[in-house]
């Protein structure tokens, strides 16, 4: 029988080697996967490459996961914010190795790697610091820069409801990075609010189909009056 | 030697002068910070779809205090709404959205933009900052017609339109218009063109403030 | 206001050109646009290209457009069925240009084409006759065949309810190409069943954003006892 | 000289070896034709998640008469059913799935499969045969593990498993195991290696049968 419901956080992030990519859904308070960072920091996993699209906030999440010395390497779009200072002191020190990456390619190289695409051209970034020395080409009279995928060995991200095949749907902007980065890794690990019946899952609203997902987490909701939930304090 | 006096538009005034170029149907990505104020003056009447690059099309005003959901936000990471017909999807789908072309307007902040229309927006260069970019090059070069909102000149006066970028591009050749607090112009493969100017002010004068040759 | 509801299947079809790309969703039974195929033959553009799985069955439909001497070329995946009789006879006397795409390339070559995509390298078909002497690569240990999209100057698909701002969802496996193709072209028009107030999809479900939908028509239900639909006499 | 006598399996039982090497868990595409009989001989006990090209992932088995639903159909393009934990998605998904490498295995029919696992299955390459492709170059690169599924010799006697295929191929060195009517054999980069053989069958024969080396 498929049963791909995890008993505990620390059971499904079991295994994560050290060196390995982690891909990291959330975009703001939206569809971060907290309890699973937290996790990671417990696991241990070290000399990690954390693909996200920031770089961590305050103390807590992604920033503790940093400060603990974890992360070699982050592939982000938008690392620096008011509150980014511990990657800030990381990165000036030279202590961490930033690899920035305009939002649209982070997404479509993500997707690239869960589609099978060895690489693709891209109109994003021509001409920009950010191409770099990367290969570029006309096409149909306008110019691309060749992208890479980027693939996961895990990725951690957070969708709303699941079932023991992995079916996950998502709530509102919450949806994010989550399903492309389900896609893209060898084994993804989502949590989720409320676990579902096998069955009761619409199938014509299912996001993210089971074959893209490994484990799958209940954890407890926080609920603010629209139904949403607390910004982190 | 005459003073001439105009008056520059506040930041109420530009945003309520590009909304008046944004047609009815539209749909529009505002970019953070200034260009967000543009959606408080969309001309009543007109049904304009905003798009967030988190994955949202149909993107509403801000909740009533106490109402936010923090898992509907923009992409300045503030709460807002979604309108009756807004639709949630996945970053790689959103991003098609803006770099496949389907967008009709975006509106973006800018540091400098070049009189054929290349952007800088997304880092000043400077040898200690931390750069930051997320969705702005998609934007730019993504849109049907990318529009900048800025101030004209900085605070030390130095034009902000320039014969080329010396902050880094943001993207080549992509911007189409500049509503700027004292004119609106055209970025062409020929250079500048004037659109309008705020009451006052001539294009001469305007000419000299940008150190460039500006087409009536 | 925005309404993407058009009063007829002609008015929907007015003015395509002439020389025409037309996208054409539908997998076997499924999600045909048979209405708009109708349509397109009666609307008259000639020498068009057609996208589509397929190259038309029986005498109807796409084999009607065929038959009628209005496609200069299609691309498809798979001509040769036991119906394709239109199709074979216009092949074998050279009256038709066939493209023929493996149907992982067709799908994704129209995604690339929505997506801004300038080409792609994709396994699919390396070594092989299809690959033709398309540019190859190695990338990572992994052989790979240069693609470019497939952009639509009309897509025709086949939704199963959509509103004003052109949102819509899908039934089942009729969803297949439909969602690609709407992405891909300048101009796509779908039928739906229904026509719902708008507001009343349910953003989380909305399988096509309306963004890339230009033309709503409803057009009648054939329900079978399953709830599905008869397939063509 | 001596006869031997053996038997070949029947499709059926074909299809029944072909089913006990599908572990519990498994997503899988059964090609068109012969590997669809594949689902009527899965083991008690193994829950496997049949995913369909055209969009469906946890495919049922046939309706009932007069409960078809031709919305809800297989690759074969018959009236098929969805089992609870279903879900449907559109093509460049689906493709996505199979491409991506997320199916763990993929059973397909084939002409020709050569000793280093070479496919060729989608065209006879006669001259005045109209050629058609579908997902089967997809799913021969793509799967994790590619099966055949097939007759070992042709009406004619002559060996499908060959040492390079002479019809167009489909993908190179793409298939892991052929499953046959005769014996069970791998492709790997040094050749043939059996795994099985119907009782009463030599190696040796086989490899006569064959005419390659069949490692053991």
């Amino acid at each position: 029988m498929i049963n791909k419901i995890a008993r505990s956080v620390a059971d499904a992030l079991a295994g994560i080697p050290d060196g390995a990519t982690v891909l990291i859904g959330g975009f703001g308070t939206a569809g971060i996967p907290g309890e699973l960072i937290d996790g990671l920091v417990e696991q241990g996993a070290r000399d990690l490459t954390v693909v996200n699209n920031n770089a961590g906030n305050g103390e807590t999440g992604l920033a503790a996961l940093l400060k603990a010395g974890r992360v070699r390497k982050i592939i982000c779009s938008f690392p620096r914010q008011a509150d980014s200072q511990v990657f800030d002191g990381l990165y000036r020190s030279g202590k961490i190795e930033l690899e920035l990456v305009p939002q649209g390619n982070l997404a479509e190289r993500i997707r690239a790697a869960g589609a099978g695409i060895g690489a693709f051209f891209c109109p994003t970034g021509y001409g920009t610091q950010l191409a770099g020395n990367r290969e570029t080409r006309e096409i149909d009279g306008k110019q691309y820069v060749l992208e890479y995928p980027i693939h996961g060995d895990v990725a951690l991200i957070k969708a709303e409801r699941g079932d023991r095949w992995g079916n996950l749907v998502y709530r509102k902007a919450a949806r994010n990075f989550g399903p492309v980065m389900a896609m893209a890794a060898k084994k993804t690990i989502a949590t989720v609010h409320d676990i579902a019946e096998l069955g009761t899952l619409d199938p014509e609203t299912v996001v993210t189909p089971g074959i893209f997902v490994h484990q799958v987490v209940r954890i407890e909701r926080v609920a603010t009056q629209a139904g949403g939930f607390k910004k982190a304090a | 030697m005459t003073m001439t006096t105009y008056q520059r538009r506040t930041k109420d005034q530009l945003a309520a002068r590009v909304a008046q170029d944004i047609f009815d149907g539209a749909v529009v990505n505002l970019g953070i910070g200034q260009p967000t104020l543009v959606a408080n003056h969309l001309p009543k009447g007109r049904e304009v779809i905003l798009q967030s690059e988190n994955g949202i099309l149909g993107m509403g005003p801000a909740p009533e205090a106490g109402q936010e959901d923090y898992d509907l936000i923009n992409a300045g990471k503030q709460p807002v709404t979604l309108l009756p017909g807004g639709s949630f999807f996945h970053h790689a789908d959103s991003f098609a959205m803006m770099r496949g072309g389907h967008l009709d307007i975006c509106v973006l902040g800018a540091f400098q933009v070049s009189a054929t229309g290349d952007l800088a927006n997304w880092h000043t260069g400077e040898k200690d900052a931390i750069p930051a970019v997320g969705g702005a090059m998609d934007l730019a070069i993504g849109a049907k017609q990318t529009w900048v909102m800025m101030d004209l000149l900085t605070k030390q006066g130095a034009s902000k339109l320039v014969k080329e970028c010396s902050y880094p591009l943001t993207g080549i050749a992509c911007v189409k218009r500049v509503y700027s607090d004292l004119a609106t112009l055209e970025c062409t493969p020929e250079g500048l063109k004037l659109v309008d100017l705020v009451e006052g002010l001539s294009r001469e004068e305007l000419e000299k403030l940008v150190g460039l040759p500006i087409a009536a």
